[in-house]
């Protein structure tokens, strides 16, 4: 693998840029691998990258359909936390957060992981005691996080309406300062050209239509260019986990539903930190391009159309304009909308199947992107083991069955 | 200042209104029908802004949506300022304000230039993602950097003074785009009768005929336009919207219209006189769409093709024939086609010098061709421009013989002095709108471009589908019209018009040239510039694939090429045949491009319409609103209601803290008498001979055996078992019952019961109805109570009589009321339901007969302190979605053994909700009577273990209780209900370690005697 | 249907009553009285409303007889008497809005119930829970047009039209009893919105409010 | 913004009027306590969520306040049907074309079970119809 510096840089610039190398080959498959991945996504990616780097398994395909890092990973708002409320999902997402700190230098790839700080804005006195509740827990965990009042959030962000006039005031708000943004292709990009430096065949445009099983076991793959055969399968497809699990002969407790996005068109540097709010009900940071970046809610119909309802847009931007009044005037430039698989808990799962050796990573909903590295560490660790770690192990498809939920949905009220 | 550019004649602008601008600080002048585009080419202003990469500079390039380059800050004052304004399409007003977004200190002499000349070198696309990464710790401090040079405008620092409006429309016919495909569908459609709506972006509708040199009914092209327009407007069932983008294309034919009302007028909408909104958002519901958009033309990729007074063809012509504007003095043209030669003849016929045509066909011939040899302009066959030459203006163009196929340099390289070079590639269908619904536009090798996939109800005609001579146009369009109009089921003969009438032009074959070959390679050539606004060259595109970039949605996003605000409208296509070439496949085969809303970028005020400031959502009152105001009441967002939170008194001047309004309000509870105002909890009337067994279902508790005249409390469930809602119910006769619910609540319990009964028992004879805004509830409370309303009421109210849990109608005050025996103080309560309109008679009745008790009224607060006193639950507060009642302790409201498997009580037995360890609802005593523990705060067993600590549980509520003179908690504990008298510990933030007892969550009057007095 | 609990809610006396408006006009002083206003405001208040629920041919038999009027079975309509006084308004294949001059409502639930007999159906009596505005004017459908998602063009929302849809972001009855006029029935805790709406949409065109 | 036909209203109405429900005919099974862990989970959360045609439930909620049900096409967004309740769908998985299967279409099981069509509600319904 080619080496990215500063130094380099100029060293190719006096060659005109003629000597850089491909950063992922195109490989004709193989007939089988120890571990296939079905999805070239973020987590996907993720997990070969640590199959091959911490596990040392290498003879390892990741199967994509259309081009990799091109579902959720490129259509997120890139915004990674990791204060959620109950402990297992805190876990997680912190265990996720830590690799964030060290990724575009452990991929030698700069994923630009900006820790600006997230604000999670509370307008009543029940938000404010939710807040209140996630932060002390949040604390207890070791995860960094402050409970702010008006003040505090006015003194974060000038611009925004912290007055009483706002139909519903911001009384407060928790603050993660260790959390921020990053650049999402670039996510997917580091970790294919990582896990594809240690051998790792990243199989594009080649779609996955079926799993060939023997004895409750899988042994395989069908694609549309062939079967290739596996000891181990782990589906890593978001939105489409529910369309690979009923090809597996199984249903997962998942719904697949657009989520929105959008932007505005570039500014100066206006707003240098993230700022969400479930009760206003919308989401915003600035990118280094200086789009404003915001989300809005997922819409209700199960829909793979990759766009949603206009009136979601309307309702996000009047939320912004009452959150910010002095962006009337800025301009929206672009929507677009992913397929995010939702879980009744609003938490992923992580798990075994009733197929023996295929396991499905799926259902990060609306809040996957900060996962991806913790995602793909934990999942790698579970495929190479063949049974969940143990930060895994409260995400089982059990769960469902059982009813021990861990039900976030407090936490993720607004898609993020 | 003159208008140096500007012709003698000519032109639609009007000459008889001067006005006056100021670009950079710098005043100039202009006419009324001018863009600030235009104006400032007739003014000689060559450098429009700084390009954002390389700061490279930039002059205008376009005549409409598809300009990368002028965009600009506009507004004089601070509050109008506007971010981002696409010069060529900002009509110009008297004191229009503008200035460069980039550029410093001016984008004449920017010193960034010469960083922009290195940058050019060091930083290929994606250069971020290989650098900045060491060491770790400046990474921020890098990017600070990095964020300072992004960015085009800025954004107002000052709240807007303008106002926007959304205004939905319905129609058969929706047609986008005035052009001569637009204009012929939408007159015929309207003929017909159809209901149609018309829409066009620019100030002037007409399109290309604005600038056509063309003649239509043997007039010219404008003035058919002129015709078309007056009998469209002179047509009831025609809503005419210029200065209307359609920008979003959704599903089911429901179509984002955004109309500016007085962008063109002045920098915010005009003051005096009624207030206007700036822009109005039609969201339009259409029976049919014709989309009648036309084609953007395409430039020519050459190197140094972005120095100023390097233009499109087509929008040479169209400053020179609509504006009067000449974009310089001698002109080079790049062309494919025979159409751009038009532009030949225009700048011909304003006098000025055509050095020559570049034409990249072997052997160009059609009628054009002919006229312009004709009129002895030079054409060079089977060339074209492959540099131009000059800094800060186009000096000269070096054209050259070129080979596409071998994509080389084939010829002497003549170097042409010149002072522009128009460029024309051919056209792009604007099929933006046809994809935003997700259909894949299909690549056509007859007309080099994209056209609409088949969208249901959406009709493509002329220019967007690849039909471009006008006779063409006009004979598609007008059956497109017909086709709409019966398709969206009007009744009509469906006669197409007479045609108008338009000679047939004989135009040559266009060929296939996109990035035009260099002598150099592309990665050693000058910049060949694909996307401008994001300074992405063909050299870029060609790296990305090297890299391993080989899908479009991989080369754009690597490159950034078409994430501007021009959304790549000229690069695109040049991009991809780039991408293609160097990959060896064909266009189509590196993939399409979908587009997404919006066409071009809409205000966010206009986009969030009225709903904003005051109007952004609904405030409900109950009808004691004005009351509670009157008294200075602070106010709490419940929903959206506005309930009264406490009311502070103003003592000696000074106004009560809150602290101190709620213990007040408390003890008049505990000790006197208080009153609330209950009104917004949910009311549901329930009628019918299964409402019994209706409520037996959905109630965790038994229904059976309530008497008329009797109360009960409920709980209600999902069906996964945990804890949705509370509330009491009231038997009023056999067969009708009274529920009431939680104030948040109320919508949703009605709509689960509507599912429950709609879906699953329909067999059940039971209706419910909303009666929540009829009732006012006011709630009188405390060991007066009785008294109290003994003096207004008719009911007797006698202890026996009217026992705890009953209720009771008569007359309140003299107003018909129902009164309902509940507490959720704990102490003698009444509830008294009286129609609303009446409330306020009755409120102060009471008031001027509680005097004496000291009637004191309180909110919420002190609604929350006295129930949680007597561990009575908020639902949403105590719970929150993962509670059942038995973790609350409520067995005693759960029927076990009811013949129904009520909703919830399935879960109740999965092996979760069974573990003896589940978190349960206890009562918290700090150790410490001063303290009142944090709401929220953690719950640990031990507090000296390490992070990340072993929770148990949480405080859902907690207060200082005046009654009891110290601080109380409820809380949720793993396994709290064995863990009655045991220490727990309350790690804060600040490192305070709190100690609190678990106790029973009833903390005042155990025993519920006063309740009953 | 019997075991149902009857009950008159208005006052025999004339205890003051205040409508959804009280508030609203109180906060606002002086109403709009623009010149040449393109729409005119009016809250006709204390009205008797009442909500019918049961089986249509039953419910139609028992208003013919009470009330001498027809049971709108078509959706979306609106039947009126000659007076224009009284009116039934269909929201759903088994519910009906009657609204009637105030102080009727109640012996007319009463003797709905006598016709009604041991049917299966639900009367309630919501009059305190919403008011009427109508709207008039050259500019009405326009200021409508901004507010509600319906179509109200004249082919679409002919007389005798009623629907039950989004206002902004509350819900109304929005129907049109005659020629010059919409009404919009209004539920009372969304009455000063809807109120601050309309005027606020009206603004251009200038409004007139009448009491 | 889908255009919805309410069944009920007979029109078509806006898609701000409407609230989705998820999956049509989840039926609650008869005798919840005899049911599994298992099924009873299954009852509570596992959904087809199909790629391609799908039944809904959605409900008119600003409008005639009735539930009733859609096929929809979960890619093309197209409404295809909407029925009342204790109606079957007249398209389902034996209605995809040969390429549509070929594209991966897919359609939800849920079309032969009817929630509030379980054979003692369907009478009455038909009843109350009648």
């Amino acid at each position: 693998m080619q080496h990215y510096s500063g130094f380099g840089l100029v060293k190719h610039a006096l060659s005109h840029h003629e000597n850089w190398q491909r950063q992922w080959r195109n490989p004709t498959p193989k007939k089988e691998y120890d571990v296939i991945i079905v999805g070239g996504g973020g987590h996907g990616l993720a997990t070969a990258y640590y199959l091959a780097k911490v596990h040392g398994i290498t003879n390892v395909a990741v199967i994509e359909k259309g081009w990799l890092g091109g579902g959720n990973t490129a259509r997120n708002t890139t915004i990674v936390r990791s204060n959620y409320l109950w402990d297992e999902s805190a876990a997680l997402y912190e265990h996720s957060m830590k690799l964030w700190e060290g990724l575009s230098q452990d991929l030698n790839y700069n994923v630009m992981f900006s820790q600006r700080g997230v604000l999670n804005l509370g307008h009543t006195l029940q938000d404010m005691r939710d807040i209140q509740r996630r932060v002390n827990a949040n604390r207890l965990n070791g995860i960094d996080g402050e409970v702010l009042d008006t003040k505090g959030v006015q003194d974060i962000v000038p611009i925004m309406d912290c007055s009483k006039n706002a139909r519903y005031p911001v009384m407060g708000a928790s603050w993660q300062p260790r959390a921020g943004v990053a650049r999402h292709d670039a996510v997917a990009w580091g970790y294919a050209r990582g896990a594809d430096a240690r051998g790792v065949d990243i199989l594009q445009q080649t779609e996955v239509t079926g799993f060939k099983i023997h004895d409750g076991r899988v042994v395989g793959v069908h694609t549309n260019r062939g079967d290739i055969g596996a000891k181990t399968v782990g589906c890593v497809a978001s939105g489409n986990s529910g369309v690979l699990a009923k090809m597996a002969g199984f249903k997962l407790p998942i719904e697949s539903h657009p989520l929105q996005a959008l932007v505005s068109e570039p500014l100066k540097p206006v707003l240098d930190t993230v700022v969400m709010s479930n009760h206003v009900h919308g989401y915003i940071s600035q990118s280094d391009k200086g789009d404003l970046v915001i989300g809005a809610g997922i819409d209700g119909y199960v829909g793979y159309g990759q766009r949603g309802s206009y009136a979601t847009v309307e309702h996000t931007l009047q939320a912004i304009v009452e959150m910010f009044p002095i962006f009337s005037r800025v301009r929206m430039n672009r929507q677009w909308g992913g397929i995010v698989d939702t879980c009744p808990d609003a938490c992923p799962i992580l798990s075994a199947t009733p197929v023996k050796g295929l396991f499905f990573n799926c259902g990060w909903g609306t809040g996957g992107f900060k996962a991806t590295p913790g995602s793909g560490h934990i999942f790698a660790a579970t495929l190479a083991k063949g049974k969940a770690h143990p930060l895994a192990a409260p995400f089982s498809i059990d769960r469902f069955h059982t009813g021990a939920l861990v039900d976030e949905h407090g936490a993720a009220g607004v898609a993020h | 200042m003159t208008q140096v550019n500007r012709l003698k004649q000519g032109g639609r602008i009007d000459r008889s209104r001067p006005l006056k601008f100021v670009f950079n600080g710098q005043q100039y002048a202009g006419y009324g029908g001018d863009t600030l585009a235009s104006a400032l080419l007739a003014n000689g202003v060559d450098i429009v802004n700084r390009s954002f990469k390389y700061s490279r500079p930039r002059g205008i390039v376009a005549a409409g949506a598809e300009e990368p380059n002028a965009v600009v800050q506009l507004g004089a004052t601070e509050a109008a300022q506007v971010p981002n304004v696409r010069a060529t399409q900002q009509a110009l007003y008297q004191g229009l304000t503008a200035r460069s977004t980039n550029g410093w200190p001016n984008v004449q002499r920017d010193l960034m230039g010469m960083v922009g000349k290195l940058s050019g070198t060091f930083m290929p696309p994606g250069f971020y993602y290989k650098t900045f990464m060491a060491p770790a710790s400046l990474w921020m401090t890098y990017e600070k950097y990095i964020r300072k040079s992004a960015g085009l405008g800025r954004s107002p620092a000052e709240p807007d003074p303008d106002s926007y409006e959304h205004i939905n429309q319905h129609c058969d016919v929706l047609i986008i785009g005035a052009g001569p495909a637009g204009l012929t569908a939408a007159v015929t459609a309207a003929r017909n009768g159809a209901r149609v709506i018309f829409c066009d972006e620019q100030e002037e509708m007409g399109g290309s005929l604005l600038d056509s040199r063309e003649l239509i009914d043997d007039m010219p092209a404008a003035q058919w336009v002129d015709r078309i327009l007056d009998e469209l407007s002179s047509l009831s069932n025609v809503t005419l919207l210029p200065r209307t983008t359609a920008n979003g294309y959704h599903d089911h034919n429901f179509v984002t219209l955004h109309e500016r009302r007085t962008e063109h007028l002045g920098d915010s909408a005009p003051t005096g006189g009624r207030r206007q909104a700036r822009a109005r958002l039609h969201r339009v519901r259409a029976s049919q769409v014709v989309l009648a958009a036309g084609a953007h033309e395409r430039p020519l990729v050459y190197a140094n093709n972005d120095v100023p007074g390097n233009l499109l063809a087509g929008a040479v012509s169209t400053y020179i024939r609509r504006y009067g504007v000449m974009p310089g003095q001698k002109l080079v043209l790049s062309v494919t086609n025979d159409h751009a030669y038009r532009t030949a003849l225009d700048w011909q016929e304003a006098g000025c010098e055509v050095v020559a045509i570049a034409d990249a066909r072997a052997n160009p011939k059609g009628e054009l061709v002919e006229k312009a040899q004709s009129l002895g302009i030079r054409i060079i066959a089977q060339s074209a421009v492959i540099e131009a030459k000059g800094s800060n203006r186009v000096s000269a163009a070096c054209v050259a013989k070129i080979d596409a196929d071998s994509f080389s340099v084939v010829g002497r390289v003549e170097e042409l002095a010149c002072d522009t070079i128009a460029s024309s590639g051919g056209y792009s269908p604007v099929i933006h709108l046809s994809s935003h619904t997700g259909t894949r536009p299909l690549w056509r090798d007859d007309i080099l471009g994209f056209v609409p996939g088949e969208v249901k109800g959406l009709t493509a005609t002329g220019g967007v589908r690849g039909v471009y001579p006008l006779h063409e146009v006009i004979r598609d369009a007008a059956d497109a019209g017909v086709r709409a109009t019966l398709a969206a089921g009007v009744k009509t003969h469906a006669e197409a018009t007479t045609l108008p009438q338009v000679a047939a032009r004989q135009d040559g074959e266009a060929c296939a040239l996109y990035q035009v070959p260099h002598r150099k390679p592309s990665m050693r050539a000058p910049k060949q510039f694909v996307d401008l606004q994001n300074d992405v060259t063909a050299a870029g595109i060609e790296l990305a694939t090297r890299e391993g970039f080989e899908s479009i949605e991989h080369i754009k996003r690597y490159t950034a090429m078409g994430f501007g605000t021009d959304q790549g409208k000229l690069g695109n296509i040049n991009g991809m045949a780039i991408a293609a070439r160097c990959l060896k496949r064909t266009i189509p085969e590196v993939g399409t491009t979908v587009f997404r809303p919006n066409y071009t970028p809409v205000t966010f005020g206009a986009i969030a319409g009225r709903h904003c400031r005051d109007l952004f959502d609904p405030e409900r009152y109950t009808a004691l609103h004005q009351w509670h105001v009157e008294q200075g009441a602070e106010f709490e967002d419940v929903g959206q209601w506005k309930r009264p939170w406490y009311f502070p008194r103003t003592v000696n001047g000074k106004k009560e803290t809150m602290h101190e309004a709620v213990s007040r309000e408390c003890l008049a509870v505990r000790e006197h008498i208080g009153i609330l105002d209950a009104s917004t909890l949910g009311k549901i009337d329930i009628q019918g001979p299964d409402a019994r067994e209706f409520l037996g279902r959905v109630y965790t508790n038994k229904w059976a055996k309530l008497d008329v005249g009797r109360v009960r409390y409920g709980l209600m469930c999902k069906d996964d078992g945990m804890l949705m809602d509370d509330g009491t119910t009231s038997c009023l006769g056999e067969n009708h019952f009274l529920m009431t619910t939680t104030t948040g609540g109320a919508a949703g319990v009605m709509e689960w019961m509507e599912l429950w009964h709609q879906t699953e028992w329909p067999e059940l004879d039971v209706y419910f109805t909303s009666v929540t805004d009829h009732w006012a509830t006011m709630t009188v409370t405390g060991p007066d109570a009785r008294k109290l309303l003994a003096e207004i009421t008719d009911i007797d109210l006698d202890k026996d009589q009217f026992k705890f849990m009953d209720w009771r109608e008569g007359t309140v005050a003299g107003v018909p009321a129902r009164v309902f025996r509940i507490s959720f103080t704990g102490e003698l309560s009444y509830e008294i339901n009286v129609q609303a309109n009446y409330a306020m008679h009755v409120w102060k009745t009471l008031f001027e007969h509680g005097e004496k008790y000291e009637l004191t009224p309180y909110g919420t607060e002190t609604m929350h302190v006295l129930r949680a006193e007597k561990g009575l639950i908020i639902v949403g507060q105590d719970t929150d979605g993962s509670v059942t009642p038995e973790d609350l302790g409520m067995q005693w409201a759960i029927g076990y053994d009811k013949p129904f498997t009520w909703i919830g009580k399935r879960a109740l037995s999965r092996p979760d909700t069974r573990r003896a360890d589940r978190k349960q609802f206890v009562g918290l005593k700090p150790k410490d009577a001063k303290v009142v523990l944090e709401e929220g705060a953690q719950i640990v067993l031990d507090p000296n273990q390490s992070i990340p600590m072993a929770m148990v549980g949480h405080v859902t509520s907690s207060y200082y209780s005046p009654t009891l003179g110290h601080g109380f908690a409820l809380a949720v504990v793993k396994g709290g209900h064995q863990r009655m008298g045991e220490t727990v510990y309350l790690p804060m933030v600040d490192g305070t370690v709190y100690e609190a007892e678990i106790v029973s969550p009833v903390f005042v009057d155990p025993k519920g005697e006063r309740q009953h007095v | 249907m019997s075991d149902v609990k009857e009950f008159d809610t208005r006052p025999a006396g004339n205890p003051s009553a205040e409508s959804p408006l009280a508030w609203t006009f109180h906060r606002q002083g002086v109403l709009p009285r623009d010149a040449n206003a393109g729409v005119r405001l009016r809250e006709k208040s204390f009205l008797g409303h009442l909500i019918l629920r049961g089986g249509a041919i039953i419910l139609d038999e028992a208003v013919r007889e009470v009330l001498g009027m027809a049971l709108p079975a078509r959706p979306n309509t609106l039947t009126l008497d000659e007076s224009g006084e009284r009116s039934i308004q269909w929201l759903s294949p088994d519910e009906w809005l009657v609204i009637v001059p105030g102080g009727e409502e109640f012996a007319l639930e009463s003797r709905l119930r006598k016709a009604m007999g041991q049917a299966h159906y639900s009367i309630i009596n919501v009059s305190g829970g919403q008011t009427v505005f109508t709207l008039q004017g050259e500019k009405a459908r326009e200021v409508l047009m901004k507010s509600t998602l319906y179509d109200v063009h004249t082919q679409a929302f002919p007389v005798g039209k009623g629907v039950s849809t989004v206002f902004a972001k509350s819900t109304v009855v929005l129907r049109r009893p005659n020629e010059d006029s919409w009404e919009l029935v209004v539920r009372r805790s969304f009455a000063d919105y809807c109120y601050r709406w309309l005027l606020d949409a009206a603004a251009e065109y200038g409004a007139i409010v009448e009491r | 913004m889908f255009h919805i036909y309410c069944p009920y209203c007979e029109e078509h109405r806006e898609e701000e009027e409407f609230h989705p429900k998820g999956q049509a005919h989840i039926q609650r099974p008869v005798d919840p306590e005899a049911c599994s862990d298992e099924a009873w989970g299954d009852y509570l959360f596992f959904r087809d969520n199909p790629r391609g045609i799908h039944h809904e439930l959605w409900v008119h909620a600003v409008g005639c306040r009735k539930f009733f049900n859609i096929t929809r096409h979960t890619v093309s967004y197209e409404i295809l049907e909407t029925y009342k309740m204790g109606e079957k769908p007249s398209i389902t998985a034996a209605d995809l074309s040969e390429k549509d299967k070929q594209a991966g279409v897919q359609a939800a099981s849920g079309g032969w079970q009817t929630v509030g069509a379980r054979p003692e509600s369907e009478a009455l319904n038909k009843e109350a119809r009648a």
